[in-house]
């Protein structure tokens, strides 16, 4: 049991300390039924790293990874390539072992990283100030959404048809256990606009996305005027943060929130998670903010530091009026996301962006070219949708059996709404030449 | 040593990668284009190692020294399980690709749900929360949808909540719609029996109780079975915050007494690194009476073996409570833990558990007489004291912050509530013997000058990389990000 | 590019603070004939991480990992299991991204885990002291001959016919350029006990191998009793420093010099480098050592501390009168074998001997019951020779059709010694029972 | 913080590692079985990890700070090299399984081998020298092999070394059986021509020179053309060291300078890890004329596509002058080199050397004035400096240990040996002007107060994990070697 510094000695001198005669005694308060006698039946006893590392390798080795082939899956989590530097940095002992930052003064690390998240969340989004994580994009929505209700002691919430259905999904959810009223607007690919009509005086917030769940990018200043003039606020989402390089971000449109996932940045796919919920709003909304924020301030000696802060609207100090009860979020993450977004820098961003941009533009141009493929999503950053003369379950099946994993099917996202033929596809700064021509070929022949 | 912020050291134009230059192709933004760069600031590669490398050695860790902050159970974290969590079969993976290419993942999944059900003998487990607080809210969200399903979700809207629970409890049973009702605590830190019944008395509009066990007093809630009896009677639904599981895996099943609902932090129990505050994740289980309710996505196995994910409320989730979240859940948490638990196995995890136990009642003995422990007799995994021993003008912080010059984290300080100036130690299982005598030694002796008055002990720390920050200043005013006019005023100052 | 933190702002400051027009200015000393004008013909400009990384995959998938499949090859380089943590210890920027500890105050951590690495060689190896390591176990076999040469002042090496025939050619390729006679004894599988015959009155030192390059494992005390008698020294080497946990080591058959390589504690295979080489020696010897030494004293307030000792044995200090010229030696390596050796403890390491003992047993007994299997190593630890009735190079080549990789030839090693049917086989702690089942079966299958 | 020695920590019972039981099979080892246990200490993993952190945290590294070390390139290591050198299909191959299962492992040393030969101008590279002074020796080797073949072995035995050269340069020389012939150095701290001269007037039994270049003071060698035409008209070879290659790279190829062999040192040049000392890497390029002795094992590629290890010293080698180690060289080190080589690219290559000359030159251009430079002129990639500056009393190994207190690791001391109390300060292209521009205020605030005598500075360091060693005690007596005897020595005293 190599986890356990405890050898047999220690342990007989430890209990000869205390005065107890063995371990049962601190168990004595165990209501006697409740009591396990022996071992928990049907588990394995301990192994070796060699025995644990093959077992989960081999698990491992059944699932195909996103980089082993043409790969064209969006829909909220992206494959983008992840500099060495950025694993290096949250795996050195100091970050990755150590807990949420309540002693400043030996916890400048975290503090200070925190500090730098914000400032380059608040930048990116032209929001005045973010906090210090959610725990993902969904969650980052849901909310934002019950925030606004707050904020706006309003009850309806109003969702975008281009919203990503899992966001809308969980900020229902969230929403209805608060009391609030949840209005879906229909499904459409490019729908944002509808927003504007949808607001009305008991609205408390309108929630759009651009880039929307099918890729369509759209200037809500039209919405957040809308809902600004209904006394309403526009909650402004995004799932790929390397949009913002190049896209209208949620503050140059009147977003009073922004919330987005900030996996592209610094994250692995990793099959959802662990991802990181990036949260933005407007300077006087901060009070009503969910999660940690951290700020500047002064040690006794008068030099700069950073201290968690604003810990008056947090579960532990305000416990049932707490405007959230987020506590673990995902700091190591963010610091995945600021530690690459540094290493990017303003203009690496913009460039990254272009080149996930046009990558898409290539894209669509070669598979738009393929007889019978139509391309539904009329302005879009790095994925779109298409619509194929076949079922996109059984088009994605045979493109998987060329070695091409073309999409998601949009009917796994709207099971009910007549999308069967619909593709989501996506492309990033990882798709190359070669794995276009291997999607345009395979789809060629298949339909 | 001062380190800069990475935006007074780079410029915008600087960067540490290297990318291909765009072709120049026509954008298809349709306009939709951002107006203003954002002018973040970027550095080489070289810049961005040294900047970082230096903040974190501003940090204390696990991995440098004994971490006892009481209820965060900051265990060491196993490197073989970030080893396996990169494995391109698990870290490279799209939640959305088809599920024949994830069928290793979902295994995964599966067996680590077959792991914590079987160590709480509960029948059903949601994977997908994020932490544990969003544990909590699966468990009180799958409550609230039994309410409903019993057409008492309108009426059954008062939760009962001890007032030695973590803030996280109360503010998830808001965040639920719940109204919370405090719960005293016995001079011996358990629930007040009386209390809790006088509560009961008016029962329907009980939704349940959310209990701590062991609680955060790091005792044993001796009248566990009949507080689940109490609260099943009065119609409610018992949720257990398993924060504190840790101190009883292979001893106690929570549905041995009685638990409907239980987050298991990972972190806690199954040594995921806490990454100086998060990811974390937070699977709860279920009883048979709240198992219908689960949210999607779960992982379900078919008589041909292979995995299959339930994502919609429909068919056999047709009863589920919804979505909490966009995908599966914490992946790379689980495949940390379910390499953490299989290195342990059934054997291990149990004495994981009695370590950490002895752990903290050789802790409580040592400083027993120079420190003031807040209730009689052994305790579980933690060790609490009140302040009660400290000269008039001492107060819990001040000791904390003498901790650190000792080289040390404090512990975790005014909490429980229900003690007066709490101190609360955790060591758990990874400490030697050795470690334990150094902290048990460094501590002793500034209770003995807190004892004496000592008021050296209010200026600590000394030692660190910062003296003691002004919290209130922070709050007065937030400066919640740089701006370029902030580094001018500080320099000013 | 990435690595290069100047702007072109910074050098146009740079060079007017120097006073220079032009980087041109500081190359004005280069001959005419010799300045490159413009680019190096044929070379690619830089390029971004994912496009390296994509080509050195490319290259990496085109090999066969040990790990892949049933693997059986040693003969000096060993397939064993590497903990997790030894990985991250090394990977500690720390410990990687240091130089040599010619500062000791800021030195410490170097050069404590040395003084640990020296102190568990010495005990491993049963010898008085150790140094600080050599580049392989190749290296530190040719190093101990030539010094055997010093300390003894004369002129013949005598080599066993079970030395690795790599460590036989390094040696003798250093020995006779320092003017030495190198006396090879004819190839043997149970050879060693051959030295004592060999040696005479010229002798500077024999050189024996256990476990030998045929797995055969040797007390060499006789050896020693006959090499001291005749004033010559006694160099014990070996391949497989997991044996040391098992096996009789160097000191207690009486060598008055042990070297060997440490690869298999900590180290990966690396396609045969970096690996560590292990040098101990006797107590009166010390000052002929080659190779750097840490030694413990104590600081200016009488702390204890570490720093490099008896540095006028080498070649910064001593010049031409150097008793090598190794200066850059295997610090990080060695860092790997003492955390490893850490994580295993004395117990630990008998334990794994014996696990690797008894895979080669059982492997043995398979393959000895495959008709025609001949075992020709009379004792061994985990490694033998096996003879079979046709070409080990067909052999082999047919489990590789059967995903096995069965071993090295003898004949790889040794060209012209007629063990053209001879295969050298090697199992460990990684070694599984279907390993052995796959191999048998194959086996069967082809002769 | 004081760490002790892990023997003083663990015990031989206690381990990191969970094997499984052996089964208890008939030893085979026919009675050949160690009789005494090691005894030596383990630790279990948490201990094991903080202990080897904690000692890591006493280390200074370029990942840290500048690491000014004259002569030793430290740079930054890019974490890419470090991923890659990882990949199984690298890091987990065996040197002597077949050859067609490691295609890709000798495509990559090949492809390695073409840089370095075209980076030189040179034909022939040997990659099998496992650091800069292996590299030497292979060198030397070869060009004792071609004095052999030309019946000369016996004969020229003596090889010119200028005295400024590195002590591995005549240690080297001594290993291949050469004598060492020293020749001084100019005003200019270039070699001296009439010198060199004069050493050659009797050439018959002259091998050849081993010269650095740039050399050692940080200087290119104005004469080398004519160097080399001497020697080869002398009838020895140019040995080139290339531990300064650095500054030169896509500006000059030594093939071009009459080199006949050259070792690169893969740490100083491409940027692999230095380790704390190695594993180093030491390829050596060599000129037509000693092509025919490189040794075994190389790559060969086949008409056919193949790649072929030749091994053996027959065939195509016959001339080879034989084996230096027991497989092919530095894998681990090639992939990391040909990461940084790939990723700088030609024009990256040639800016780093032209930026790593730039900053020396920075940094001498900005302290010439309150410390004394060497020699007049521009420098190549260090700044040297001799102690002239100093007040009495005051030596070169107080400025360097006053640096340390001011958060830096010391340049090169003493060294090269032709300038009285030399400094050599190499900060290489992966320096930072903001970086340069701390630096060069340290060290001019450091050379004030040596001008001055301030007498402080001769009980530096004071701020660093420890103070002065005392270095004679250790060579007195040396304990070299953890005993229990020595802990209980050390606690008495």
């Amino acid at each position: 049991m190599r986890y356990l510094p405890l050898t047999p000695e220690d342990r007989a001198n430890m209990l000869a300390t205390i005065g107890a005669k063995s371990v049962d005694d601190f168990y004595t308060d165990v209501p006697d039924a409740a009591r396990l006698k022996g071992k928990i039946a049907g588990l394995p006893d301990h192994q070796g790293e060699l025995a644990v590392e093959r077992h989960l390798t081999k698990l491992a080795a059944k699932n195909r990874s996103a980089s082993s082939g043409p790969f064209f899956v969006g829909a909220g989590a992206y494959k983008h390539h992840v500099p060495a530097t950025v694993d290096m940095i949250i795996q050195r002992s100091e970050f990755l072992t150590t807990y949420t930052p309540y002693q400043p003064e030996i916890a400048q690390g975290t503090l200070q990283t925190l500090f730098e998240f914000q400032t380059q969340v608040a930048s990116l989004t032209a929001m005045d100030v973010a906090n210090a994580s959610m725990y993902d994009g969904s969650t980052s929505c849901a909310e934002a959404a019950v925030m606004a209700a707050r904020v706006t002691r309003r009850k309806k919430i109003i969702l975008s048809g281009g919203l990503h259905p899992h966001y809308a999904a969980a900020t229902r959810l969230l929403a209805e256990a608060q009391g609030l009223t949840v209005v879906q607007l229909p499904v459409a690919i490019d729908g944002e606009g509808e927003l504007a009509k949808a607001v009305d005086g008991e609205t408390a917030c309108v929630i759009g996305q651009s880039p929307n769940v099918f890729g369509t990018v759209t200037d809500l200043s039209a919405v957040a005027d809308a809902a600004h003039g209904k006394g309403a606020l526009l909650v402004s989402v995004f799932t790929e943060a390397v949009s913002l390089g190049l896209v209208t971000p949620p503050g140059e449109m009147g977003a009073d929130i922004a919330a987005g996932e900030g996996q592209s940045i610094g994250n692995g796919l990793n099959f959802g998670g662990p991802y990181v919920g990036l949260f933005s709003c407007r300077e006087k909304l901060v009070r009503q903010m969910p999660g940690r924020l951290c700020g500047e301030t002064v040690d006794a000696d008068g030099k700069r530091g950073f201290v968690l802060t604003l810990s008056t609207r947090e579960q532990h100090i305000r416990r049932d009026k707490a405007t959230s009860n987020i506590c673990t979020n995902s700091g190591l993450c963010a610091l995945a996301f600021t530690s690459h977004m540094t290493l990017l820098g303003g203009k690496g961003l913009k460039q990254l962006a272009e080149l996930n941009h046009e990558a898409a533009i290539e894209l669509a141009d070669a598979l738009g070219a393929v007889k019978g493929v139509e391309i539904l999503t009329p302005r879009f950053f790095n994925e779109f949708a298409i619509r194929t003369p076949m079922d996109a379950e059984a088009v994605l099946a045979m493109l998987d059996e060329a070695g091409v994993v073309g999409g998601v099917r949009a009917s796994r996202l709207f099971p009910g709404d007549h999308l069967g033929d619909v593709i989501l596809v996506a492309a990033t700064e990882c798709t190359t030449a070669d794995d276009i021509a291997a999607y345009t070929d395979a789809l060629k022949e298949i339909i | 040593q001062h380190e800069d912020l990475l935006f007074e050291i780079g410029t915008p134009e600087t960067t540490g990668v290297d990318l291909p230059k765009p072709k120049g192709l026509k954008s298809r933004l349709g306009g939709v284009a951002r107006k203003v760069d954002t002018g973040l600031a970027g550095l080489s590669e070289p810049q961005a190692v040294r900047h970082y490398m230096r903040l974190s050695q501003k940090n204390y860790a696990i991995d440098l020294g004994l971490f006892p902050l009481g209820s965060c159970t900051m265990k060491h974290n196993p490197r073989l399980n970030e080893k396996m969590a990169r494995l391109p079969g698990f870290g490279d993976i799209h939640p959305l690709q088809p599920q024949a290419t994830v069928q290793g993942a979902l295994q995964l999944i599966d067996e680590l749900a077959t792991w914590l059900k079987t160590l709480t003998n509960m029948p059903s487990v949601a994977m997908s929360p994020k932490a544990g607080a969003h544990g909590e809210l699966c468990g009180l969200l799958a409550i609230r949808q039994a309410l409903i399903a019993r057409g008492e979700g309108d009426v059954r809207k008062r939760m009962l909540v001890p007032e030695s629970a973590h803030g996280t409890n109360p503010a998830t049973a808001a965040q639920c719609g719940f109204t919370v009702d405090e719960i005293k605590a016995n001079k011996r830190g358990r629930v007040d029996m009386a209390d809790l019944k006088a509560k009961l008395e008016k029962s329907e509009d009980v939704a349940g109780i959310m209990l701590t066990n062991p609680n955060t007093c790091g005792l044993f809630e001796t009248d566990i079975r009949e507080i689940a009896d109490l609260i099943h009677k009065a119609g409610g639904y018992f949720y257990c915050d398993g924060a504190n599981f840790n101190a009883i895996v292979g001893r106690v099943r929570p549905g041995d007494l009685g638990v409907d609902a239980m987050h298991i932090n990972l972190h806690k129990t199954f040594s995921t690194p806490h990454g100086g505050g998060g990811p974390g994740s937070g699977p709860t289980v279920f009883s048979d009476a709240l198992a219908p309710y689960v949210p999607v996505p779960f992982v379900t196995k078919d008589d041909d073996g292979i995995y299959r994910l339930v994502e919609q409320v429909d068919g056999e989730a047709s009863e589920s409570f919804g979505r909490m979240v966009a995908f599966h859940g914490q992946m790379g948490m689980f495949v940390r833990a379910l390499a953490y638990i299989l290195s342990h196995g059934a054997d291990g995890l149990k004495q994981a558990a009695e370590d950490a136990v002895l752990n903290a009642n050789y802790i409580q003995a040592r400083l027993k007489h120079v420190m003031s422990p807040a209730f009689d007799g052994y305790c579980m995994h933690e060790a609490l004291f009140s302040d009660a021993f400290t000269a008039d003008g001492i107060e819990t912080i001040d000791i904390a912050k003498a901790l650190i010059d000792e080289g040390y984290h404090p512990m975790t300080m005014y909490f429980p509530l229900v003690v007066h100036g709490a101190m609360l130690i955790e060591p758990t299982e990874t400490e030697s013997k050795a470690e334990l005598d150094r902290f048990c030694d460094a501590l002793e002796s500034i209770a003995r000058r807190a004892a004496q008055g000592d008021d050296t002990l209010k200026g600590a720390p000394y030692l660190a990389p910062m003296r003691r920050l002004d919290e209130t200043r922070a709050a007065r005013k937030p400066v919640l990000k740089w701006t370029a006019e902030d580094t001018s005023k500080v320099a000013a100052e």
